[in-house]
């Protein structure tokens, strides 16, 4: 059976269309929910793509994370359903308090669109079980505000639930712990801050995006199975 | 009544300022020298209809806890006029 | 002389313009008209000096769907496959206020696609400063220009997957940011009509505030008298989020069949869609100013009309489906108002508070600008600097020159510019920033656009004609590197003032020259840009004629890159090299200091077969990376398929040149000529597809190795690397801890 | 002696201020009725060595104009504690 997976946008996000095309291209059932909607149409994973919502304005998120569907994604995190946001969806999901800390301005103060290579801290995660532990992934990044922060003890809590997934080979951005992506306590929220989507076809650089992915796929396959 | 409102969103304290440090960095070579402790944070003013100054300040405070300032990196204070 | 007629010269019109427009009238104008007179006879939107001249250019051609005059060009790529294709100019702006100056640029060349009805999806920008290592100035113009680009393109969701970067002292008091879009369209081309009286008009987009106003007259159309603050109250801020609801919206009103015709509003604000969209179709429009949705209170009519806010387009709808028009941009969050009616009477009417404040024929404002014939003088200088040393001499030492030359602004990695630009957005780019050319694989399909721009300004300046054909053959050669067929050229032509009779021949040599190119190359030109006063005091930029050129490749898996891609390839060089092209070169102005000489003369039928050639070998995958040939001469163009791969390569450049001095061998720029790889065993077929195709063609070397060797020198590939990537950082504010 | 400066930076009246209008706008959807004239700026606190406070508002003010505002686009307005 095919996973339903819903792409939620909101004015300004961007990359909604690539995600889709991926998503698709690897089986999923792709569904587009605009952001004032009240339900997600009975998904099993939710996908928060990158862009600029509301142009980022006061701070990428801020304004996004009060539309209506935010608790309908809340509500689907709730009750252990997959949820992931890539980039400005990572923001999205920590302007909402569904993932801890916050995304600052990039230390070097500029744009960045690079690759960049990531290791899997936790290879047991729903987002890299088809990773081996300490896997390094090639993953393209594109943003103003991906330097991670969070106080201190929380992210000693999180180090030791291997909450950490994806920490940059090379730091980029500044990000505490050099951290590239982080899932919740319950295992099932995901924020990240480098694009898969871009790197599921090698002609454009890399296929390391599909793993990633894939493993969304079949962890929400496997909820659908229960 | 009409009350006017300034908001200001600083960095918390311990957090690094990557554009304060930037900007104290750059300012020796522009020929100032001696200027230390930059800090940059945002300014927002707004206006807003409240029964009295007090509500405002309410009002506003709430605006800043929910949107305006995020707490996790940022402190804010406000100012009704 | 009356109030009025004092007012029409703060306005830009001269005494003779002012006196047609009252002959157009029969009496004198309104505030409101003369103002709007103003910007629609500026020589930004009317082209008045350049006109007569652009009639020479070649437009037609099979795959032109539409030529100049729209918002874009429309050019078949493939079967059912069209594109938008354009250049824009924002200079004037962007060095009085770098930032917002290339946002709004930007934002503007993706209206003018937009309004085609086709989805933009790749950006490229030419850029012009003045020298890094001089004034601070120069590199701030440099940072604001990216971050505006950056901002802007990244926000709305379009790729930056291309461009160039280019310094000169000329270019010090007048930077260039010419920005060029592509679009794919989704069904038949949208058009700038108004072809029904009855519909309505109905604008769409940001409010309307004093943004610009007399933007088009008061900065595109003088010259900076150097330092005028005076000018500032043009500055526009962009608002990306406005335009990427925009572009949803847009097209989601074309795809719905909800519009007649659609047109942005730029330079002239209202005032030009209103007019052109009306006088291209026969018809007039009642324009309801007090309908115009305002950030600011208090603004007069004429400045409602003039008003240069970005983010807005002005859409012509049935009325009975005007309920859905709106309902649809207010789902997107998009302000729109009904804010005019189409008539049949052929007139722009403009009501006010019940009052009519400007009543013209439509055709006045939109097509009866005056056209000028502007007196033109070869420079007399030109023929003394065609005698003076070329700076041809050869350098104390020749490995020392070539490091100059690879760590020069000029040729350093530009990563430090183009990872601020998504540029790999839409899954499409194939080839980004970096490559000779952007290959850009169109969605959902096989088929790629390639798409480059070139515009060699010392050529220009040495031999206006010689210069642009040189141009657009690199731009076409760049395309044809990566194996696509050159297809059609947009073109953004940048000079001084044309009331400078030398600077109006440069312009018509130009003109001349892409015309001669593109007839030779079979590449129409489907549309462009003209930016005159490009100059400060009597100061004026080099003529800088910027080539975009578009190609077609059918299968983007097929594209050839140009980095060495193996160590063990053989290098083979395309094409004659001449001992003594270095009139305008890179090695005499980087070594020598020196701009004097002749530009290299094209062979244009040379440079179609050696287009042909490309094509062929990259369909049969025979080669594995192809560079083209340009700026700095072989030494360079070698050394970057090195820095890119990170491939050395051995070459004996006196038998890949057959040329004896070393110094000319490497750095002479000869064009039409190409830097080749293929696997060892590929080599006879490569060369003897060559000779049969009327290419010469020499073996030249191998890839491979920590050195790059041409024989007379050598340098160590990851020392030059290390400096060719640091050496723009290190002039440029380096903020990273 | 060592004064704190505080610089407050604010998009210039008549000025397209897209960030604060997006804000405003999208208040109402967040719960905040009434607000009106929001518009963003920057604020930046530093320390600097200067003779009296008229020394150190004029060397202030110059920074200002050479780097802290973009005096096209922005008005700035120095304190000095
Ligand atoms: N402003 C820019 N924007 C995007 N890409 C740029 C820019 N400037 C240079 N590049 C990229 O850097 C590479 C080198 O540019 P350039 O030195 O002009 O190349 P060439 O000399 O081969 O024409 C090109 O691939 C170009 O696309
Ligand atoms: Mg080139």
């Amino acid at each position: 059976m095919s996973v339903r997976a819903a792409i939620v946008s909101f004015p300004g996000s961007n990359c909604e269309q690539d995600c889709e095309r991926v998503l698709r291209g690897l089986g999923a059932e792709v569904v587009r929910v605009w952001h004032d909607a009240t339900d997600l149409g009975g998904c099993d994973l939710v996908v928060l793509p990158g862009g600029f919502a509301h142009g980022d304005y006061l701070r990428p998120g801020a304004i996004a994370r009060f539309s209506p569907v935010m608790q309908a994604v809340a509500d689907h995190a709730a009750s252990g359903g997959l949820v992931a946001g890539i980039c400005n969806g990572f923001q999205v999901l920590c302007e909402a308090g569904l993932l801890p800390g916050a995304l600052r301005r990039n230390a070097g103060l500029r744009f960045i669109c690079r690759w960049v290579e990531v290791r899997v801290d936790n290879a047991d995660t729903a987002l890299t079980a088809r990773a081996g532990p300490g896997q390094v992934l090639r993953l393209p990044i594109n943003h103003f505000e991906g330097n991670y922060h969070v106080d201190a003890s929380t992210l000693e809590a999180m180090r030791r639930r291997g909450r950490v997934t994806l920490r940059y080979v090379d730091n980029p951005n500044g990000s505490l712990d050099a951290i590239a992506g982080i899932c919740n306590d319950a295992g099932n929220v995901f924020g990240l801050m480098p694009h898969p989507e871009r790197a599921c076809d090698p002609l454009l650089g890399s296929g390391d995006g599909a793993l990633l992915f894939g493993s969304l796929l079949d962890a929400a396959r496997g909820r659908v199975a229960v | 009544m009409r009350f006017a409102a300034r908001v200001e969103v600083m960095p918390k304290a311990g957090i690094a300022d990557p554009e304060g440090q930037t900007i104290e960095r750059s300012l020796p070579a522009l020929g100032y020298d001696g200027v230390a402790a930059v800090r940059v944070g945002k300014l927002i003013t707004l206006e807003l209809e409240a029964d009295d100054a007090d509500a405002a300040r309410a009002r506003v405070e709430d605006m800043c806890r929910a949107l305006l300032a995020n707490p996790v990196i940022e402190d804010y204070r406000v100012s009704i006029a | 002389m009356s109030t009025r007629t004092a007012l029409h010269r703060d306005l830009g019109l001269s005494d003779d313009e002012y006196e047609a427009i009252v002959t157009r009238l029969g009496r004198e104008p309104s505030y409101t008209e003369l103002a709007m007179f103003s910007v629609m006879w500026s020589e930004h939107c009317s082209y008045k000096s350049s006109r007569l001249h652009l009639r020479r250019l070649p437009t037609t051609g099979p795959q032109v769907l539409v030529g100049p005059g729209e918002g874009a060009g429309v050019v078949a790529l493939a079967p059912g496959v069209a594109v938008a294709w354009k250049i824009e100019s924002h200079n004037h702006p962007s060095f009085v206020e770098p930032v917002n100056g290339a946002a709004t640029g930007v934002g503007g060349i993706v209206r003018d696609v937009l309004s085609m009805g086709a989805r933009p999806i790749a950006l490229l920008d030419s850029l012009r400063f003045g020298p890094l290592e001089g004034a601070a100035r120069n590199r701030y113009l440099l940072e604001g220009v990216v971050a505006g680009i950056s901002s802007y393109g990244n926000s709305i969701g379009v790729p930056t997957v291309g461009g160039e970067t280019s310094f000169d002292p000329c270019y010090e008091g007048n930077i260039l940011v010419n920005v060029a879009c592509l679009g794919v369209l989704e069904g038949p081309p949208m058009h700038a009509r108004a072809e029904r009286p009855g519909d309505v008009a109905v604008l769409i987009g940001a409010a309307t505030g004093r943004d610009g106003i007399g933007g088009a007259s008061v900065l595109a159309s003088v010259s900076f008298a150097g330092g005028d603050d005076a000018k500032r109250p043009a500055v526009q801020v962009g608002d990306p989020f406005a335009e990427k609801l925009l572009i949803e919206a847009c097209l989601e009103l074309v795809r719905g069949g909800l519009l007649h015709g659609l047109q942005d509003l730029g330079a002239g604000g209202l005032t030009c869609p209103a007019s052109e969209m009306t006088a291209g179709s026969g018809t007039g429009i009642a324009v309801d100013v007090d309908a115009v949705h305002r950030r600011e209170p208090n603004m007069e009519p004429f400045e409602v009309m003039i008003s240069e806010s970005q983010e807005r387009m002005l859409a012509i709808a049935d009325e009975a489906r005007v309920a859905e028009v709106l309902e649809l941009c207010d789902r997107w969050g998009l302000p729109a108002r009904v804010v005019g009616r189409i008539t049949a009477q052929p007139r722009v009417v403009v009501h006010a508070d019940d009052a009519i404040v400007a009543d013209v024929p439509a055709p006045a404002l939109a097509d009866d600008a005056p056209l000028y014939d502007r007196p033109r003088r070869r420079p007399g200088w030109l023929d003394e600097l065609a005698a003076a040393p070329c700076g041809d001499d050869p350098p104390a030492e020749l490995a020392e020159a070539w490091l100059a030359l690879l760590t020069s602004p000029e040729h350093a990695c530009k990563r430090w510019i183009w990872e601020q630009y998504d540029h790999m957005i839409f899954l499409g780019t194939v080839q980004g920033p970096g490559a000779d050319a952007a290959v850009i694989r169109l969605p959902g399909r096989d088929v790629a656009a390639v798409l480059s721009t070139d515009g060699p300004g010392r050529y220009c300046y040495l031999d206006p004609r010689a210069g642009a054909i040189a141009a657009v053959a690199e731009a076409a050669r760049n395309v044809a590197c990566t194996g696509a067929r050159p297809l059609a050229v947009t073109n953004c032509l940048n000079l001084g003032s044309p009331e400078d009779e030398e600077v109006m021949w440069q312009f018509a040599e130009v003109v001349d020259g892409i015309a001669q190119a593109c007839t030779a190359l079979g590449t129409p030109v489907t549309g462009g840009n003209v930016s005159f006063y490009n100059a400060t005091g009597d100061r004026a930029i080099h003529p800088t004629p910027v080539i975009g050129m578009l190609g077609v490749l059918d299968d983007a898996r097929h594209a050839v890159g140009a980095a060495f891609s193996a160590p063990g390839d053989a290098i083979a060089v395309l094409g004659d090299t001449r001992a003594g092209d270095f009139g305008g070169s890179d090695f005499a102005a980087t070594i020598h200091g020196t701009l004097a000489g002749r530009p290299p003369e094209v062979d244009l039928a040379a440079e179609a077969r050696l287009a042909s050639l490309l094509h062929r070998l990259a369909a049969q995958r025979v080669l594995t990376c192809a560079h083209d040939c340009s700026g700095g001469g072989l030494a360079v163009a070698l050394a970057e398929c090195a820095l890119r791969s990170g491939l050395g390569f051995s070459v004996d450049l006196a038998a890949a040149t057959a040329v004896a001095e070393p110094h000319r061998a490497a750095f002479s720029e000869t064009p039409g000529r190409v830097v080749a790889t293929c696997a060892q065993d590929a080599l006879p077929d490569l060369l003897r597809a060559a000779r049969a195709a009327g290419v010469p063609a020499r073996a030249a070397g191998v890839v491979g190795g920590p050195v790059m060797d041409i024989g007379a020198a050598r340098l160590e590939l990851g020392a030059v690397r290390d400096a060719w990537e640091a050496a723009l950082p290190s002039l440029l504010s380096d903020t990273v801890s």
